[in-house]
């Protein structure tokens, strides 16, 4: 499948092309071409999914390596095969990830004409918006670690250079660096999770690494190179692998390092649509899925910590999102929970058949969420189209106003609130039966989250089109037709994205297997949703003082939680006062006073040594000779007793 | 009546010290130039005695106490015609008024 | 009548002498005779001879390695020979810068100053290819007693005037001092010749004794540390064409002399007077540059870098190797060439502005651009930045150094060229880098001290490059 | 050679400048010609140690040679020199204050650069070493800015403290070339030989390599580098940021690492706890810094620092690292170097404090700006990532505990690199414009776009594309490790 090559070289050639000529081009030009670059590259992409799905031979799927070109050669004697490429490994994961992102992508570079139509820079957003979809997909077809590790860094980039849109914000200058640094802080780990792993394993192949023996129930290379390696009362193994977690932590947005992604709002929303909450946001999920034989069979413990991380971080995420009142962050926390669910998900998952639910799930929740999510985004966006404010309290009542937008919110927000038959209920139900089957704390606490996710969806969903119009001063009205169509196309997906046979597709160990409903867990999860509309509903459906009285009863909880729990707090204590206030300015001192400062002694001291030797040089011959007869004499002794 | 030859050489070392000391602590030019003398003197008596009592059968000592006087003479010459240029530039001859040059 | 022949033969080999000599009478005689009117050309007369007295040097040479004649007395040797073509070749340097000099301000006695100088060029003579201490002795005396009278020459100027008081004064001390440890000497080898001397080796205190008393006499000379203190105010108040001739070609003849004596004279001791010349040399150098780097005028700040110079020269001395020879000659060849062009730069202001201070340079290069440059070259080369000669020049001295395993001694020595490099840089700094409210106005440099810079500024930019020079020196030198 | 051509033509300030950019031009032509070269004899199959070999006896009596030659890394650092002095002609090209003698110099210390780079015996190299240093000085002292005189002699001083130490270094490696008495300077030989007893090696290897560790800005000797290239004039910093301090590398690498293999292999544990230090040392103090051109000086520290700790790894792939860190970190700084004294030559300050908004009112500055400062953070696609993946994955392979230690104390470098870039990117180019006198200002003319765009060129082309160049300097490196 050579061709597939295009799928990284057209977004690439778009990057360049836009970005070098844009600024010679008229905006809408510039966007069109970029929309129909990516629309081949969508072609491309779905016949990618028919040929790999579709016309593939029975029993397990194959993966398959399109091409691997050699990038960067880093081998030598006893590393033969240490070599950085650029590749294409098509598999069910990584296929499916091609439709996800491509889908969203198109659909994120259609609204944004309208979205962004005269904003300054719109060349520029295009640029980046097609680097980032090269990014994006290079990253899920990478063939080695080390590909994935360069798209990563990519990514965020151009994460970066989107939030920093409107530069000329400083609010938004400072969440993109929060964004870059803490993202980049998190790569720091994986980098050295890398280097550990690729130290022993001597290799970044993926396939190379996740090569399992059945039988054995090993990852063969990784077992054969770092079994039973021992470093501080941990294996090896583990230390690398969870480094590997934590820098999937930092671009999922998992606790702590969760802080970026609410600030990373202040980009457009279309680009937050894309990147903030389809694609970028769950390249942690899919760096896990990727190396998932070689966690579940190396390293189970670290899938633990991953699962309870999950968990811990769904529900304070979710809990954050009832208290926010401006609706892209509401968004954002959202995200932040479901994404939060895959890795649960993923962290309870088995190997083999119906034990590989889990993996299964996070996946198929992956594709769904990434679905509602942008539906949900973007409809936010034509709210705060029309609305010109991302406050809950500039809105209300707004059903009358956009129909179209109403309708697509309801059906996203009925998703992702998990409601049969919507996409979000298989998923988030696979998700929970696997959870059962594996904690049952921990399936008590994810169907809690659902129903605080029911409950905060709704209270957006109440708040926005039902409660009081406050006075607009100017009538809100419907996007237009460039804005609400991509938002349709996705609400399809939405509705029937949860039909597709993904446990036939999309498995751990590659072979597909039936799904039984587990119907306990589902009606119990449906009830809980129904529970947290219906609490919604209560509170938020019109105009009352109940939100506040329950706001006021447990008042320091809800201060902290509206507050994020003070985490953001933190972290500008250590960063400004410990390390820059400490580290840095003692060092800087250091260097301009004692290193600098000595060398300046030195030319110092022999200056002034000069000056006060003056008085040797006195002028009297009689001295002189002085002098020079103890010179003499010093000289005899020297000769004689030395 | 044969003086040892050591006693020879204790008064020129003397009297090469003394020359040094008259050169260091002399206040007037003269005296330094004549202190010279004195140390050129002890120079001349350890040549003129080694060639004695040590090296009889050649002159060499004796020939290089002679050169040492001749020289000895051009020198002074020079000096005090040196001197009196100095006296002349600053009427005196004072060795503390060389002291302008210094440091 | 053989002992006639013997005797008259012994002058055959004393070519450059005897030749020196003619010059010197005919210059006299040549300031006799000719009259007011004559004096103008009497200069280019002097010069004139005086060159082809330089160029008939170059033709000699010496059929074998070594030759003597009055028994031992006198020395000669291709590379005696080569050493007294490098002062001739200094000499004519400094007359070519004295001429503008003479000129103007000396109108009356120029004879004088060619004849005085001459004279002392003949005693470097004796004292570089003497066999013996007495010919040494009187070789020395015979360049410093003229010498005197030459830093005395203007005789209105008082700085002259003590500056020659304390030189002679000095001079005499140390001779007096030298003459002392030489009497040692005899009394203790009974023989004054160097090669007997040499042999007759016991190691008896009275002649390490005698060797110390002997290196002070001539560290005084070389200007070493603790013998240099009449060095500075010398050459300050002495004339310029006078001091740069102090400051180069006794400074070098008396380097060799010294060399050939340490390698002659006192082959065995090399132990101790090596011992000796590693603390001489340290704090030579180390006295001298601290001492450079506060100076203010520039006549006395070349003196005390010459101080240091020398202690960079004792390095090519203390290993006594043939390398160290070589190293010797071709750093004292270069560093002829450098001094004498900063000495040429100077006096040329000096003698049409009379100004001679550190800040009176200041702005030079925007009046003066070619002056600024070849003293910018000249600093450079003293500092021992390539590509100019004077990089060769210390790399190879200090090559020879470590010959003999004295890394600690170079290395002190290197530190020591990052301050002398501070203190030429300085100068550099006041020619290029400061502004002057009045800075020196243009100068119109005369014919003879254009040609002098000329040459000095082609041979400090080529002689580097020309390896065939130190080649040459290698293969006729000798050591230890 | 271009010297000659150039002190002909007097006082024409803009036939000065034509004639420096066709000979610049020229000498990037044959720079890349030679490399053209270079790679098609490999191909071939010409496995000599050393190419375009030319000997010429100089002194024969102490057995020195003029003798020239490059290999894979030679010819990789003359790439970068001509690159970086082509544009620093181009960034210098508005210098009116007697522009022929600055260009002279100019020339002198490219001189220097390039003969050092190509020269294979330790005299000439050395010469050359001193040729390219005192330049400065005047380069600096004389159109230099702000405390430029005792900057320049600070550093002139410093450097040549540091060639003291490495002259003594080079005495002993003379005297100890041969076992059998006929002494060379010639690195080929002597290596070949390789006849110095380990004892002196403990010796002569810290001199060394300390003497070359000065010019390479390592931990404590680093100092004269950021004020020097604060008052350093643009393109005097490009060219001494840029390929002046990787002669601290390369001779560290070429002289002490590949003459005194075992002192260095013994000793590297001293070197490496110093260079690490440097790295991450360096990227604090840019931190807090508020010149633009100090917060360089510190992370040109820094990442020099990275060069010499992954030469002390002494493994093909982290040396390999090593020179493609000199290569791009001169390219990128250079590039650094030049925007800063664009946007210096438009602002008269360099002072972030004072400085916002820029990014709105200079675009291609901005942009140009924001591409150096992700090549600086290893972005991929640009050299710096390369470069630090190399040498991080090679210096991991280490297979001493304590070596991969601080491989990961210098792998946190890359984030605190992010933070001070990411501050000057923010504080400078982005947010509101502080200084309403910089709302007239122009963007980048001509000239000034010739500079950043031919380095940015070779930056992404570099780190797009680096096989190529990875594979020309390991072969180099696997000659000298063999």
């Amino acid at each position: 499948m050579d061709y597939t090559i295009l799928l990284l070289a057209i977004p690439f050639l778009m990057f360049l092309i836009i970005g070098l000529l844009g600024y010679k081009m008229t905006p809408k030009f510039s966007g069109l071409l970029g929309s129909a670059g990516l629309a081949v590259v969508t072609a491309l992409a779905y016949y990618t999914a028919y040929r790999y799905f579709l016309q593939a031979a029975e029993g397990a799927w194959e993966t398959i390596t399109a091409f691997n070109y050699t990038w960067l050669d880093l081998s030598n004697a006893n590393r033969p095969d240490l070599m950085i490429q650029i590749g294409m490994l098509l598999d069910p994961i990584s296929v499916m990830m091609l439709v996800v992102i491509t889908t969203v992508s198109m659909m994120v570079h259609i609204y944004s004409m309208g979205y962004m139509h005269g904003e300054e820079g719109f060349q520029r957003y295009y640029a980046v918006l097609s680097l980032f979809t090269f990014a994006m997909l290079g990253l899920v077809v990478a063939t080695n670690i080390f590909q994935m590790y360069i798209f990563w860094e990519l990514v965020g980039v151009s994460s970066f250079l989107l939030i920093s849109f409107y530069f000329k914000k400083p609010s938004a200058v400072r969440a993109a660096k929060k964004a870059f640094i803490v993202t980049r802080f998190a790569d720091m780990f994986f980098l050295i999770g890398i280097l550990i792993l690729s130290y022993y394993t001597k290799t970044f192949d993926f396939l190379k690494l996740t090569a399992v023996d059945a039988e054995t129930q090993q990852a063969t290379l990784v077992f054969s190179t770092m079994g039973g390696k021992m470093f501080m009362g941990m294996s090896v193994t583990s230390i690398a692998l969870l480094l590997i977690f934590l820098g999937g932590a930092g671009k999922s947005a998992m606790f702590p390092f969760h802080i970026w992604l609410p600030d990373a709002m202040e980009g457009p929303t279309p680009a937050s649509a894309l990147i903030h909450a389809a694609t970028m946001v769950v390249a942690g999920v899919f760096l896990v899925a990727r190396l998932f034989p070689v966690y579940y069979f190396e390293a189970p413990e670290v899938l633990h910590i991953i699962a309870y991380i999950g968990a811990f971080t769904s529900l304070f995420a979710a809990i954050i999102a009832c208290t926010q009142t401006d609706i892209k962050r509401v968004l954002a926390f959202s995200t932040i929970s479901q994404i939060a669910y895959m890795m649960v998900a993923l962290g309870v998952s088995g190997y083999e058949g119906h034990d590989g639910l889990g993996f299964t799930a996070s996946m198929w929740h992956l594709f769904t969420h990434a679905m509602f999510k942008a539906t949900l985004f973007m409809a936010a966006g034509c709210i705060i189209h029309a609305v010109h404010s991302n406050e809950m309290d500039a809105m209300g009542g707004l059903r009358h106003h956009m129909k179209k937008t109403y309708y697509t919110f309801a059906i996203a927000c009925f998703a992702i609130a998990g409601i049969f038959p919507l996409s979000g209920f298989f998923s988030k139900d696979e998700i929970l039966v696997a959870a059962f089957e594996a904690d049952k704390i921990l399936y008590w606490c994810q169907t809690f989250v659902a129903g605080l996710t029911a409950f905060y969806m709704f209270r957006l969903f109440f708040r926005i089109f039902f409660y009081d119009e406050p006075n607009y001063e100017h009538t809100p009205h419907e996007a237009p037709a460039n804005m609400w169509v991509p938002l349709a196309i996705l609400s399809v997906f939405t509705i029937f994205s949860g039909w597709f046979p993904f446990s036939k597709w999309i498995s751990a160990n590659l072979i597909g297997y039936e799904i039984h409903t587990v119907w306990p867990i589902a009606i119990g999860s449906t009830v809980v949703a129904l529970i947290g509309i219906g609490t919604a509903y209560f509170l938020y459906y019109k105009k009352n003082d109940i939100p506040d009285r329950i706001a006021n009863s447990c008042k320091r909880f809800y201060t902290w939680a509206s507050h994020r729990f003070y985490i953001d707090e933190v972290y500008l204590f250590i960063t400004n006062k410990i390390i820059f206030g400490g580290i840095c300015a003692a060092i800087a001192w250091f260097d301009r006073h004692i290193i600098d400062g000595f060398m300046d002694l030195l030319g110092w001291t022999t200056n002034t040594v000069s000056e006060e030797t003056k008085e040797i040089q006195s002028g009297s011959v009689q001295q002189y000779a002085w002098v020079f007869i103890m010179g003499v004499i010093t000289i005899v002794t020297l000769a004689l007793y030395l | 009546m044969n003086i040892p030859v050591e006693y020879f050489l204790v008064l020129s070392t003397l009297l090469f010290f003394i020359g040094v000391y008259g050169f260091i602590v002399r206040k007037n030019l003269i005296g330094i130039l004549m202190s010279i003398e004195l140390v050129l003197n002890a120079v001349n008596i350890n040549f003129v005695v080694f060639n004695r009592f040590l090296f009889p059968d050649k002159l060499e000592g004796f020939i290089y106490g002679l050169f040492v006087i001749i020289v000895a003479a051009a020198e002074t010459a020079v000096a005090i015609a040196i001197i009196i240029n100095v006296y002349r530039n600053m009427k005196n001859i004072d060795v503390n008024s060389i002291k302008e040059l210094k440091n | 009548m053989d002992i006639i022949k013997e005797f008259y033969s012994g002058f055959s080999i004393m070519n450059q002498e005897v030749s020196l000599v003619l010059v010197l009478v005919f210059v006299l005689l040549a300031d006799l005779f000719c009259g007011e009117k004559g004096k103008k050309y009497l200069q280019l007369l002097a010069i004139a001879a005086f060159a082809l007295n330089v160029v008939y040097g170059f033709t000699l040479k010496v059929d074998s390695t070594y030759q003597d004649s009055f028994a031992g007395m006198y020395v000669t040797s291709d590379m005696h020979i080569l050493v007294k073509n490098i002062l001739n070749i200094g000499t004519l340097l400094v007359f070519f810068f004295a001429h503008y000099w003479n000129e103007h301000e000396n109108r009356s006695q120029s004879g004088e100053f060619y004849f005085l100088m001459l004279s002392t060029l003949l005693g470097m003579y004796l004292m570089i290819s003497s066999g013996n201490f007495l010919l040494f002795y009187i070789g020395l005396e015979t360049a410093s007693i003229p010498m005197a009278a030459m830093v005395a020459f203007n005789k209105k100027a008082h700085e002259s005037a003590e500056a020659a008081a304390k030189y002679i004064l000095t001079a005499a001390f140390s001779s007096g001092v030298m003459l002392f440890g030489i009497s040692l000497i005899y009394g203790t080898y009974g023989t004054l010749y160097y090669n007997e001397a040499a042999n007759a080796f016991q190691a008896e205190p009275l002649q390490i004794m005698a060797m110390a008393f002997f290196m002070a006499g001539i560290g005084f000379k070389i200007s070493l540390v603790p013998f240099h203190l009449w060095t500075a105010d010398t050459y300050q108040g002495a004339p310029t064409p006078v001091t740069a001739y102090l400051s180069v070609m006794s400074k070098g003849a008396a380097v060799f002399a010294f060399l050939y004596i340490l390698i002659t004279v006192f082959r065995n001791y090399a132990e101790t007077w090596q011992n000796i010349l590693w603390w001489i040399i340290v704090i030579t150098i180390t006295v001298g540059n601290l001492f450079a780097l506060r100076q203010k005028n520039l006549k006395r700040f070349l003196a005390f870098s010459s101080i240091s110079q020398a202690g960079y020269i004792m390095l090519g001395v203390i290993s006594g190797s043939p390398q160290g020879m070589a190293a010797t000659v071709f750093y004292i060849f270069i560093y002829l060439f450098t001094n004498l062009a900063a000495f040429g730069i100077i006096s040329n202001i000096e003698n049409q502005t009379g100004k001679v201070g550190m800040d009176d340079y200041n702005g030079l290069y925007s009046t003066n651009p070619k002056l600024a440059v070849i003293m910018m070259l000249a600093m450079f080369s003293l500092g021992g930045i390539p590509f100019f000669a004077g990089f060769f020049s210390k790399f190879f001295i200090f090559l020879a150094a470590t010959e003999k395993d004295q890394y600690l001694l170079v290395f002190i020595a290197l530190l020591n060229t990052i301050i002398s490099l501070a203190y030429y840089l300085l100068v550099v700094k006041a020619m290029f880098i400061k502004e002057s409210a009045n800075p020196i106005k243009p100068i119109k440099s005369d014919a003879m001290s254009v040609i002098g810079l000329a040459i000095c500024t082609v041979g400090m930019i080529v002689l580097g490059f020309i390896s065939p020079i130190y080649e040459y020196m290698t293969s006729i030198s000798f050591g230890i | 050679m271009m010297a000659i051509i150039f002190c002909i033509n007097g006082e024409k300030k803009d036939l000065i400048r034509k004639v420096m950019a066709v000979g610049a031009l020229a000498m990037l032509g044959t720079s890349i010609y030679l490399t053209y070269q270079f790679l098609a004899l490999r191909e071939a199959g010409d496995t000599a140690e050393f190419l375009f070999r030319a000997d010429i006896p100089w002194y024969q009596t102490l057995n020195i040679n003029y003798s020239v030659g490059v290999d894979g890394i030679s010819v990789a650092m003359l790439l970068l020199s001509t690159i970086v002095v082509i544009t620093g002609v181009f960034a210098s090209w508005g210098m009116e204050k007697q522009t022929k003698e600055y260009f002279l110099w100019f020339l002198m210390l490219s001189l220097g650069v390039f003969g050092f780079f190509i020269s294979i015996d330790l005299f000439t190299m050395f010469l050359f070493y001193e040729v390219a240093l005192i330049p400065m000085y005047l380069l600096i002292g004389l159109w230099g800015t702000g405390r430029k005189e005792y900057s320049a002699m600070k550093l002139t001083l410093m450097l040549m403290g540091g060639s003291a130490f490495l002259m003594v270094g080079i005495f002993g490696i003379y005297y100890y070339s041969s076992a059998d008495g006929n002494l060379t300077f010639n690195i080929l030989e002597i290596a070949k030989n390789h006849a110095m007893p380990i004892d002196k090696q403990m010796i002569f290897f810290p001199l060394t390599f300390v003497g070359f560790g000065v010019l390479g800005a390592m931990f404590p000797f680093h100092t004269w580098s950021p004020d020097g290239h604060a008052s350093a004039p643009t393109a005097v910093s490009m060219l001494h940021a840029g390929v002046l301090m990787k002669l601290g590398g390369y001779g560290c690498f070429r002289i002490a690492m590949y003459l005194m293999p075992e002192a260095a292999d013994q000793l590297a544990w001293i070197f490496i706890v110093l260079t690490g230090t440097s790295v991450v040392y360096g990227a604090f103090s840019a931190c807090v810094q508020n010149d633009l051109k100090y917060i360089n000086a510190y992370s040109s520290v820094s990442h020099c620092g990275l060069v010499l700790f992954a030469l002390l790894m002494m493994n093909k792939t982290a040396m390999t690292g090593a020179i493609l860190q000199m290569v791009s970190h001169g390219l990128m700084t250079a590039l650094f170097f030049a925007l800063i004294g664009m946007i210096y030559g438009r602002t008269h300050t360099r002072d972030i404090r004072e400085m916002g908004g820029l990014m709105k009112i200079m675009p291609v500055l901005g942009v140009c700006y924001v591409i150096a400062g992700m090549a600086s953070l290893g972005l991929p696609g640009l050299s710096g990532f390369v470069a630090e993946m190399t040498v991080f994955v090679g210096a991991f392979e280490h297979a001493d505990l304590f070596h991969r230690f601080f491989v990961i104390a210098g792998c946190t470098s890359i984030v605190i690199t992010a933070v001070y870039i990411l501050r000057v990117v923010g504080k400078v180019l982005f947010g509101p414009v502080q200084n309403k006198h910089h709302e007239e200002l122009t963007d980048a003319c001509w000239y000034e776009k010739i500079a950043a765009f031919g380095l940015i060129i070779a930056i992404a082309g570099i780190g797009l594309a680096p096989l190529w160049l990875s594979n020309m300097i390991s072969d180099g490196i696997m000659n000298m490790l063999k």
